[in-house]
């Protein structure tokens, strides 16, 4: 598979995680090319954080509005039956649990459900922006990253050695080799890529895995 | 009734040293006009608090090029490599804050509250120097009000009074800063007469507002 | 997307021993359709979280009459001597909270705050039995979020999203409430398709309503 | 005096403390008649706390809108320029220092400025509403009271016995008898009406009066 190919892998399976009626945060990147691939049928409304909900897509060239961009600063649209509100109330909806499902990027994560994605002591501070308010307020906390940094260095972790974005606040963590729920202190791998085994998985992970009893194959077909 | 000013006239109230809270997203809902116009002052020491210091030498990136910020109050900067290298040689005190709690410091300075419990940054470095509050069962920090000499705001139209509304995703921040500041000045597209903006479409009231302007051309 | 339900329908969800916040301000802004409803039920042992309990049997009055309700936190309660009646007997269990504080607590819950710092009612009987907390040399009140296993609140327009916008005074409650409730119920005058409300007019975002009713004829 | 006169001169001379811009806040009742008195050249915008600013007069017969009242509940207007708001941004404005003036009755109001005007234990508990909110947020709290109560007993007090409504809040008292500035714990009688001598003032007031050096007459003339 391909760095495109695992990224759609990732975001697809993801998908299939939402129900009809969620609300829905997609973080900037991978996270946000889960909206590629709703289940039909399946109706969320996307939520914006600098302040809207009804979240559509990119805007045709030329169709632009300075006035109207995502969390990332780029222009989008926004569907029918959408509205616009202040910061304030974007994160009474984010921190009141108002948003079923937040998904985002990570630099670590562990089996306790700590997640590490907003700086690097010594090289990378961006800030935190809204992440850590999203990690705590949503009602479910789906993390997406590929299994591995450039390196092949495993990003799931017995215990995140980064400053945390939030503390025992993940999941369910998706990757491109497989399924992860995170429940009482406990990495349980339910789904995997068929192509890789249970032991090549754990060589590229840190945290120790617990198998599912229901294991299954993720869906790697048409990708 | 807010006095309207040119940007030029009521910027220069702003003197150095000032906090000064800036609204917009990126540059989305950035009153650019007066930042533009703060940064060509010549103004030193700031203390700035916004969401985000926009791009390298655009929206509030323009004060971060004429080395006019001394203490900056963010939730992301990562948009403007330049904040980050003035951070790390010691040149701009960077304080990091989730933006959910930014948004609420601000809004209990203007609310009069004391201070707010947030879930918010438990467990992280953002805990540290805080209290922690437990209220049934939880653990909370507890985040103070932040408030500022001068609240530099974006609406879209104004009436007379100072009544604003804004348009779409360039709301955010500014109408929390225009009840956090001693002095706010709003810059606008447009100024309506009273009674052109009807009073269930009001989202910031006049009352809050001490200056109109508009961008200069 | 929210239901839409008759208001015998949509009442017959709450249960006896709920809790339930409605809005408004004496009868402004009340859902008087479902407060009528709600007390021809027969509904027993409600918590009642609202400004006021409006007139001797008109608006939440009803629900006084009928004695639905045994525990009730409000701001106020002057206006429907029955309350004061039965609150003497013991018949009613009443917490008098200060308006403003009410409102920020019903905002907490609605936006995952463990409680706010208020000034209000520092060295009055408010403040018996509660943390005081000092903020730069100020004391306030730590005032704890309320949230409800239903709302009922009213509102002029819906679509069928459930955005909402509202009439006038008739706003007050109705817009925090929405927010601070397992499941809200939302009485309004009229239905309009989507679209047809703007996404910089809504003021209250769907995505809080459960269901939409009109006020049976 | 008449009661009525009475009222006239307290509502009349509260009005003159108000300056041009200022955002007021009236109670119920005779605060409510302060704004018959506002002096020409004076524009002054009046928050009801149920949710707005520029509250205007009562409507003419037939014209009543059951969604527009006041904080009593009566049937108001509003001015063009004015702006409705929720509850909580009402009380985010009364907290916050936004209201420069708050007009409030009092069952007793004492010389450390301490105010009780919400409930008579064993005898009425209406309750609190904004009381608590306005006497604590507005950046001057006059009160607005006749001097003594019906039963002749001064509301002008050494020390509030009655629960109060706020503590060390009150700046300002204007009655029937005169205007009384709350100051480092002492009662400074400013204006006295002329029918009174400062001894007959003192008799009818248990506060200890501290005569102000620049004692005037207060002007009750048209009333």
């Amino acid at each position: 598979m391909d760095s495109k190919q695992k990224r759609a892998l990732i975001a697809r399976r993801i998908a299939q995680e939402l129900s009809d009626g969620d609300v829905v945060n997609l973080g900037i990147g991978l996270p946000t090319m889960v909206s590629n691939f709703i289940p039909p049928g399946v109706n969320i409304t996307l939520q914006s954080e600098n302040g809207f909900v009804g979240l559509g897509p990119t805007p045709a060239p030329g169709e632009e509005d300075p006035c109207l961009v995502n969390a990332g600063g780029q222009p989008v649209t926004i569907l029918p039956g959408g509205a616009f509100f202040d910061s304030a109330e974007s994160f009474a909806i984010i921190r009141g649990g108002h948003v079923d499902v937040t998904v985002l990027g990570a630099l670590e994560v562990d089996a306790e459900g700590n997640l590490a994605n907003w700086m690097v002591p010594g090289k990378m501070v961006p800030g935190m922006g809204g992440a850590m308010d999203l990690v705590v307020g949503a009602k479910r906390v789906i993390v997406a990253t590929l299994h591995v940094t450039k390196d092949g260095e495993p990003k799931l972790l017995k215990k995140c050695r980064l400053p945390l974005t939030a503390a025992a606040e993940v999941d369910l963590v998706v990757t491109d080799m497989g399924v992860f729920e995170i429940k009482d202190g406990q990495m349980i791998i339910v789904e995997k890529n068929p192509e890789f085994t249970i032991e090549e998985i754990q060589v590229a992970t840190e945290a120790e895995l617990v198998v599912s009893p229901q294991l299954r194959d993720m869906d790697v077909s048409g990708l | 009734m807010p006095k309207i000013m040119s940007q030029k006239e009521v910027i220069g109230l702003v003197k150095d040293g000032s906090s000064v809270m800036i609204g917009g997203f990126m540059t989305c809902g950035t009153p650019c006009g007066l930042v533009e116009e703060l940064a060509g002052s010549g103004a030193k020491d700031l203390t700035i608090i916004c969401n985000d210091t926009g791009l390298m030498g655009d929206g509030i990136g323009m004060l971060i090029s004429t080395d006019a910020v001394q203490h900056l109050i963010a939730s992301h900067i990562g948009t403007n490599p330049e904040t980050g290298q003035k951070m790390i040689d010691g040149k701009i005190q960077v304080e990091l804050v989730p933006q959910g709690t930014l948004a609420e410091r601000i809004r209990c300075a203007g609310a009069g509250l004391g201070g707010v419990l947030t879930p918010t940054g438990v467990g992280t470095v953002v805990a540290e120097g805080k209290e922690e509050i437990h209220v049934d069962g939880r653990t909370y920090l507890l985040e103070k009000p932040l408030h500022a000499d001068f609240a530099l705001i974006k609406a879209w139209k104004a009436d007379r009074k100072g009544n604003l509304i804004y348009r779409k995703s360039a709301r955010n921040f500014n109408p929390l800063m225009a009840m956090a500041a001693d002095c706010v000045i709003a810059e606008v597209e447009e100024i309506v007469e009273v009674g052109e903006i009807g009073p269930d479409e009001v989202v910031t009231p006049g009352i809050f507002i001490s200056y109109l302007t508009r961008r200069s051309n």
